[in-house]
């Protein structure tokens, strides 16, 4: 189980690769977030991610946490970049080992939600327009608040 | 007692602040702490917004939290990064 | 979107960097499954895949349609190795590119659920034992029936 | 007509065939040729097993699918890839 928050890429083959030779891992789910790009005067020529050092490793290690408290995990692996990136680099990268498929896909997913909405990293959009900070989308925070039901 | 209180993102740019050091009295809250920063004056008006979060410490807190002497107060808007 | 059924071992780096190079995307969701290998006298040595050419591919080709009616992707990519596999050998790729990660996610699961039960492959394995087949259990097909609701 | 049925895995193991061609009447069904095969005795009782699942042309059909000639019919157990 780590966490990294880091200014360079990773190498997503390495990571599931780790996770892959876990003992009786039997399925890794995953997921990799990319900087899209878009088209004409809204498109993004760069962005930069501004975080909150020390609270972020803090708050993805209690994520991390959480998952293995609702889940029989057998490894997690959280990496997040910050500083200033291009469109098409990667952005985060969230690998989960289980026995099963079922609870590797649900806490990959569990994971991806919670970072989105209680994380403390920020993305500032540079576009032909001039700069912008990304606004909170309502939908991760509905995404985040599934997991919620039923406790 | 006296706290560090944080700033960060689209709240640090508006304040024009990034971190400061407050004296405050015993008994102070979250809250107290966010209502005199912004009774200092018009610069201070991003911080009203109902949107902020706060974290002591490192953790997500509501304003009814109590603070403490050398507590680390963040004040920042929701987040946006994965 | 293409489909592979081959004995060899397949690049997941490779597989996924291809994913987050298509234009727009913005969330990649993969899925690795490999052999477990387990304890004891019921440890597996090795499984042999059996499969149905022709009707494999075309399977795996008309899931992935599936998929691509329920949500907008962007990429789909899937792997199934066949023939002899050792304990920590990969088995199956499944990668889903979308602009937004819920898209992502749910159709990765989806095209695993329906493959665990509708694509013709087969597991034989090998322990101290003897040899014999692997039965299908009931919570793959309990995972697939979960599409179905509410159509 | 004539069509080729094809068997797999442990249905394959179990009955001790692994393709067949066979002449069928007009209308016949995925139903009617299992019954058929199922009617030459012990050997091929596995087939009569409630899980074993067909396909024609290579894709998945139910018992009542009707047969033509040339038809590549395909009796297996239930999958277990992935």
């Amino acid at each position: 189980m780590s966490v990294s928050v880091q200014k360079g890429d990773f190498d997503v083959g390495a990571e599931i690769g780790a996770l892959t030779d876990v003992a009786g891992a039997g399925a890794v789910a995953s997921f990799v977030g990319v900087v899209r790009g878009g088209e004409g005067a809204e498109a993004i020529r760069a962005m930069t991610l501004e975080h909150y050092p020390g609270m972020t490793e803090k708050s993805l290690a209690d994520i991390i946490e959480q998952a293995q408290g609702r889940w029989p995990l057998l490894g997690v692996r959280v990496i997040h970049r910050v500083g200033r990136l291009l469109p098409g680099d990667r952005i985060v990268f969230v690998g989960v080992a289980s026995r099963h498929r079922g609870a590797a896909f649900e806490a990959c997913e569990f994971v991806m939600d919670y970072l989105k909405t209680r994380a403390p990293f920020w993305k500032k959009e540079e576009t032909a327009q001039g700069a912008r900070w990304v606004d909170a989308r309502e939908s991760d925070d509905a995404a985040a608040a599934r997991w919620d039901k039923g406790e | 007692m006296n706290v560090t209180v944080l700033f960060f993102a689209s709240l640090r740019e508006a304040l024009g602040v990034e971190r400061e050091r407050i004296a405050l009295e015993a008994g102070a809250t979250v809250d107290s702490l966010r209502a005199l920063l912004i009774a200092r004056g018009e610069q201070w008006q991003p911080l009203s917004r109902g949107s902020v979060r706060a974290a002591v410490n490192q953790s997500l807190v509501t304003g009814a939290n109590m603070l403490a002497d050398g507590d680390e107060v963040a004040f920042f808007p929701p987040v946006t990064g994965g």
